[in-house]
């Protein structure tokens, strides 16, 4: 058997790609369907070994001699409590690239979050010997058949049977049940495809996991591990905190790390300000009544919501860019201490001399929290609505009491955002209308931002230095790129590359701009797949 | 005094026919090997067993009994001199002749199948059978799975020894070992009756139960394996036995979850069809039907691909 | 026209029913299909109105002027952000019971919080608009069609058309796409009536909101409403707390306040201990092993997990033998206040002298929380695992100093149940293997425990006793009770009656044990439906 | 010095040919009523304003500027003594003549329609049309969803007054009042067309626009009105006229979102055709196509059962 893995996107773990085993094309994540099993006459030729991979941590020595010796193939025989499935998969799925198939655990409810944790290959093993036990499988629910008054499902086999179905003998209704069940988990399959194309993923599986004790521990175990250099830092879907586990993103503790990292705040007073559900901040309605009643020149501000924490300078880059909580105005004490431990991290790294905090609610409760394990003393400026005049004159007077320092709040979210993106800074002259910035050196662009991915797309020039300094750099062979540059092209890249992050090609002649599709690491290793989109291209 | 660690009196076929036949498992100092990973015998094991801890024993389990044949498992071998000492089997054997009894059956492993011990017992009066666990004859499965120590080959020469002494030979073959699916596991089964119907007089399928405290134990506590389907146990008799090989099968603790066992609700009939069978040899006693083997269908195909049970 | 509504059954305000108009029957929930008018032409007989009903909390008098005075229907034309939307929705379900109908607002993702709302009546309005606009409609997700390479769905429009839909004319395409949210649409109503069916919903709704931040926005504001006497005290279905609005749900709410007050310990020593995975907590293995070392004869108990605390007279009651969270050992800040101001609570209530926690890790912060807020002295007996043998040792010596009472605790049981249940003690014999207990009085058979609801089943001699007592009664017109009592045969009943109490009927002739399909308000109100299915019965 | 709120040269029909025609909003002090929901013309008005700043604005107007007509809107009616001095009437009406305007246009709520300043029209050597905010025939939806504060009755008196006084009769007729859905707005329009058409020379369709600080704006920021289509005019516009009656229509912020929309995409087309049929009165003018045409048709369809807005 000859298999190769071609990756297309990624979203986090989980990845869309083409597999292709001996000449036949399959697009993962896939499903062998064992009722069509002609189709996918391969799997009789992969090695299962005797032991399945849960052995492994009863009996060490004895997996070692039974185990799979699959040349092609990672085999996920996995088992049986949360914590176990999740850390052997997780296992597997870091140590190797090949990919994985894990027989006989998919459903249609675990499907996504099996995904979101690196499964390429499932099968229908399950819905077919459910299906012959009499569960009724839908993506959100399992019913036994046999309570089912109505079937609420559109399937072929459910539109023409109906309830009917349950009268039928054992055999006949065991068949229909695995078909019908195959149809959901096929259905659910293409989903979670598109919501990899659509680097939705994970707000899917948040909610998801929810129907079910055992999901939602689950996704809690692998909340606790580091996924390495596959998060990215930038996506194009909306964040959408709706659960507890929204608080335990990658995606979310990357931004809290890194913003800490390269937080430089070019004043000593410090404003805190409440979010607003307009993104970003400053075009909400009240972020600029605010700016209109009072003028924020010369201080530096951080916006607080739940769970997100940002400086001024940070609201154009993911995800604070692109997120939607629901709003009740309740806070949780969590929320509050999660919140204010993110805030205060800001407010030690900042230095500040003045922090006045023009907050209400709950978000004074942060704010107060904050200042008390950063050791600040904080002014609070409302009363009532931060909108209220006796704020505004508050706030007013206390600013007009604090130290101001002159800078460029454009300047300034074009050096953070660079800072945060590529751990070097970024002058310039800052043209353009809000949040649709460029950034010229003379007359030359280096850069703009990006609003759908909540970055900063660069230029040539500063590829340039990107290339000098040695940072975000792909090496690739001697062609002439275009369009997409693939994993056989690439020579050697940075390990730091995740995917989406804008890096720099270059060959002995030609140097560029492009996006990355997969980690550097996978760029380096795998020998198939979209490694970068080239976006722009010169000549060395 | 010591007792055994159980006796009873069940049917046994003899030359032909259903005979009354006495069973009893002995306390011994117990196996030497005890590394077979579904071995539970350790329970009826005693270092303290001597000689006429035994005798006391046997003396227990034969009082005030009818019976034409005699069945002695210990925990190991009965050939094993460290647990059956030479003049216990002396003192049975004059027992037995003072009861007329007319056949014996004992176990052993075959590194203890000797010349010594299968004269003195080719020269009594009654039948002898000497029971070997081979469990398959893929030393593969049986190094890997089972971890048995001695090999197919092994078994052939203790086998052949057994014939020329004019001793019976049992082949004890294991209905799935750990590890294997349950489709594999039938396959295994039925060739291996293939492979030894040559050497052995009769086969005897024994259907794997989980015992207290063994690795098949914690195996199956985690999930990760399940005694067989009785419907599998009738898959491999009907075959073998279509084979014109005389093969026998006594589920122990069938029906419940730690034994071999269907649906529960077909347990108790199919367990009756597998023991009237063993009995008749005739195949058209295995003629029992429930729905589930439909289920039981797919579980054979699929199995082989999860390495994990499919079903409780 | 003539419009009248059948209850059937009830899960809180969701209600599965049979609704006729002008003798046709439809089951409700149910969506009016405006792809297939003709099928639902009662709905031109409604009176609309000319203003919405979100007129109202803007001008109340125009609102007045201008509402619909349909005589069938409540008409619910609510919009637009989730806090009114929930309000409207309460008020309008609260103050009548005709049916609802709400128009234009149904998706098959907003769908099960709709109906847990009490809406009983949607339409196929948005998913035609949207889908001329070119909205896919998943339940679990939404998308712009152009977006999708493939389409995740088994009906049969996609079956048909697959991706090339998008290919197709703007006029068409919004026509298949109509007919294919619509199809998605209905088979979610399909799934809820199940749901209601299986007293699911709730569940079920918890998970779904999180797919999108105003749905999880619209539960957490209906949990701050009151449901009054349609929310069971007893379920069949399992709880299942994986979200933060579990903790919120109404039915937890009404077990904490009931519990704390019916609470009468027997001793006035007390052990805390952890939960356990299976229930009733006395059959698991840590239970069990604990109860087999140490005698626990004469004192109280107190079963600690997350959300729930629970005396030990109280596991077999719902939701306490009836529930099952997802466990990963880590205890969040919110939790352990939470939990421990229930336990709190209980201490209080108990007046206990001494009070022993044999509990470790988050449980034993719980406790030590708990006993701050309740201000008691706890002696810790955990040194590691509850069972480890100092743990045990300790255990025994603090209970060995401990005074101890002599009472029976199956006994306690029944009668903190009955207290529970019917705001009565029950005394009597205990008999029987548990869970499955029974309570005779003398050789008359009292009571036994319902382990499918977690509740009591009573005998004739208690319903008398309720009967005399003026408790969870049911007068009924006079025929001869059988199968079920129809709401048209109530004359009146108790208003504490919630649907599923086990309830006392009666005539001049005939009086017996039922159990409630609807609450007593409703079973005097409402013309139609089942009021009480027939348990037990005798004559007077 | 005062200048007017706004004036501009635009297209104007006269006897059945397009002609060159000056409209001036004058700043008054407003409209006595103000209380329909739709009313935003507060903003232009001033109650400081006497005879002498009419004056001015009407001088500023007029000033260098070449027409044949001349449109004169007040925020309220031009024949309210209280708003506009009969003095102004008369200063206007010889600057008219001494610029040989053939004709002026006003506007008027009924109660003012009287004979003394209709006689004064009547001798004047140039053509008069009065413009009445009738917007609907139907009496409740006028008094209840507009809040108009006259009848269908009152309308008709003063129409039939000013025809008695050769002077033209202009309904104005609103398209889509707030709480109508989309079809019964077309339907309200089409039917009030009908029953003016007798009374008037020429009815004008306003098509419904958001202006700042009304209860229609309030209603419109909570998402519970829409402007209308301009499919929906189109639609009126085609029913009427094929009933040989005159209607014409200029759509104000045709294609923002508070004024009358399509999907964006077409507005600018739809709304241009809508004023060129205005000139033409040839309903292939109106023959305009976009996609979403078929999204208005389902809004037509179901909005009367949502009561609310489908479509932003």
């Amino acid at each position: 058997m000859q298999a190769s893995l071609s990756l297309e996107r990624r979203d986090g773990l989980a990845r869309l790609a083409v597999l292709e085993v001996d000449g036949m094309r399959y697009q993962t994540p896939m499903m062998i369907d064992f009722l069509q099993k002609e189709r996918f006459s391969f799997v009789d030729s992969i090695d299962f070994g005797y032991a399945p991979y849960a052995l492994k941590s009863i009996d060490e020595v004895r997996f070692e001699m039974l185990r799979s010796r699959d040349e092609n193939f990672t085999i996920a025989t996995v088992c049986c409590r949360p914590r176990e499935i999740v850390e052997s998969l997780l296992e597997l799925r870091m140590s190797s690239l090949k990919p994985i198939y894990a027989p006989a655990i998919a459903t249609p409810m675990n499907l996504p979050l099996l995904v979101y944790l690196g499964v390429d290959i499932v099968d229908n093993i399950l819905p077919i010997v459910k299906g012959y036990e009499g569960v009724y499988m839908l993506t959100d629910a399992e019913f036994s058949v046999d309570m089912l008054k109505e079937l609420p499902c559109n399937c072929p086999v459910c539109s023409e049977y109906g309830a009917e179905m349950k009268k039928l003998g054992n055999e006949e209704r065991g068949k229909l049940l695995a078909r019908h069940n195959t149809a959901v988990l096929e259905q659910q399959i293409m989903l979670v495809r598109e919501l990899i194309r659509q680097e939705e993923l994970r707000n899917f599986v948040e909610a998801r996991v929810k129907t079910n004790p055992e999901l939602t521990a689950m996704l809690r175990f692998a909340d606790m591990h580091d996924f390495g250099s596959f998060v990215p830092r930038f996506k194009r879907s909306m964040m959408k905190p709706t659960t507890s586990e929204s608080f335990t993103r990658p995606e979310l503790a990357l931004f809290f790390k890194r913003s800490v990292e390269i937080y430089e705040p070019k004043s000593k007073t410090v404003v805190i300000l409440p979010c607003s559900a307009r993104k970003p901040y400053m075009l909400s309605k009240s972020h600029r009544e605010l700016r209109r009643r009072v003028s924020f020149k010369g201080v530096c501000e951080i916006i607080v919501s739940s769970p997100l924490v940002s400086p001024r300078e940070l609201e154009l880059c993911y995800p604070v860019m692109n997120y939607d909580v629901p709003v009740t105005g309740q806070w949780s004490g969590d929320e509050v201490e999660y919140v204010a431990e993110k805030l205060a991290a800001l407010l030690i790294r900042g230095e500040f001399d003045t922090v006045i905090a023009h907050v209400e609610r709950g978000y004074a409760k942060v704010a107060e929290r904050a200042a008390s394990i950063a050791g600040a003393d904080v002014i609070f400026t409302c009363e009532g609505d931060i909108l209220s005049p006796s704020s505004i004159e508050k706030l007013k007077k206390a600013l007009d009491d604090s130290p101001k320092d002159s800078f460029d709040l454009y300047r300034e979210i074009f050096a953070h955002m660079s800072r945060y993106q590529f751990g070097i800074g970024m002058d310039g002259r800052p043209r353009g209308k809000y949040p649709n910035l460029e950034l010229y050196a003379g007359r030359e662009r280096v850069a703009r931002t990006d609003m759908r991915y909540g970055m900063l797309d660069i230029d040539l020039p500063f590829a340039r230095r990107l290339l000098e300094e040695r940072l975000y750099w792909v090496e690739i062979a001697d062609f002439e790129p275009k369009g997409t540059i693939f994993a056989a092209g690439v020579v050697d890249a940075d390990e730091n590359i995740r995917p989406n992050d804008v890096v720099v090609f270059y060959n002995s002649e030609f140097y560029g701009v492009g996006m990355a599709r997969m980690s550097g690491r996978e760029m380096v290793e795998a020998e198939k797949g979209f490694a970068v989109d080239v976006r722009k291209k010169g000549r060395l | 005094m010591v007792k055994p660690v159980a006796s009873w009196i069940e049917k046994e076929r003899f030359h032909g026919k259903a005979v009354r036949c006495l069973t009893v498992i002995l306390r011994t100092r117990g196996c030497y090997w005890q590394r077979c990973l579904m071995c539970g015998f350790s329970y009826a094991s005693d270092s303290r067993i001597g000689l006429e801890e035994l005798k006391e024993q046997i003396d227990e389990a034969v009082r005030d009994k009818e019976f034409e044949v005699l069945k002695i498992f210990t925990s190991g071998s009965f050939f094993d001199a460290r647990e059956v000492p030479p003049e216990f089997r002396e003192y049975l054997y004059s027992l037995m002749r003072s009861m007329s009894v007319k056949k014996l059956i004992v176990e052993s492993r075959p590194e203890f199948v000797k010349d010594e011990a299968l004269k003195e017992l080719a020269s009594m009066p009654f039948e002898a059978e000497v029971g070997i666990g081979l469990e398959t004859s893929n030393d593969f499965i049986r190094e890997n799975c089972i971890n048995k120590g001695f090999t197919f080959e092994d078994f052939v020469r203790a086998a052949e020894k057994l014939k020329d002494y004019g001793v019976r030979v049992k082949a004890y073959l294991l209905l799935k070992p750990p590890f294997l699916s349950e489709g594999e596991a039938i396959e295994d089964a039925i060739r291996s009756s293939m492979d030894v119907a040559e050497y052995a007089d009769i086969i005897s399928l024994n259907l794997m139960y989980i015992p207290s405290n063994t690795y098949v134990e914690r195996l199956w506590q985690r999930n990760l394996y399940r005694p067989p389907w009785l419907w599998s146990a009738i898959e491999v008799l009907r075959q073998v036995r279509s084979e014109g090989i005389e093969i026998m099968c006594d589920p122990v603790a069938a029906g419940s979850e730690r034994g071999p066992h269907n649906c529960r609700k077909c347990d108790r009939d199919v367990a009756m069809a597998i023991k009237e069978f063993s009995l008749s040899q005739n195949v058209a006693d295995l003629d029992v039907s429930c729905d589930c083997v439909h289920i039981w269908q797919r579980v054979v195909e699929l199995e082989r691909y999860s390495r994990l049970p499919l079903v409780r």
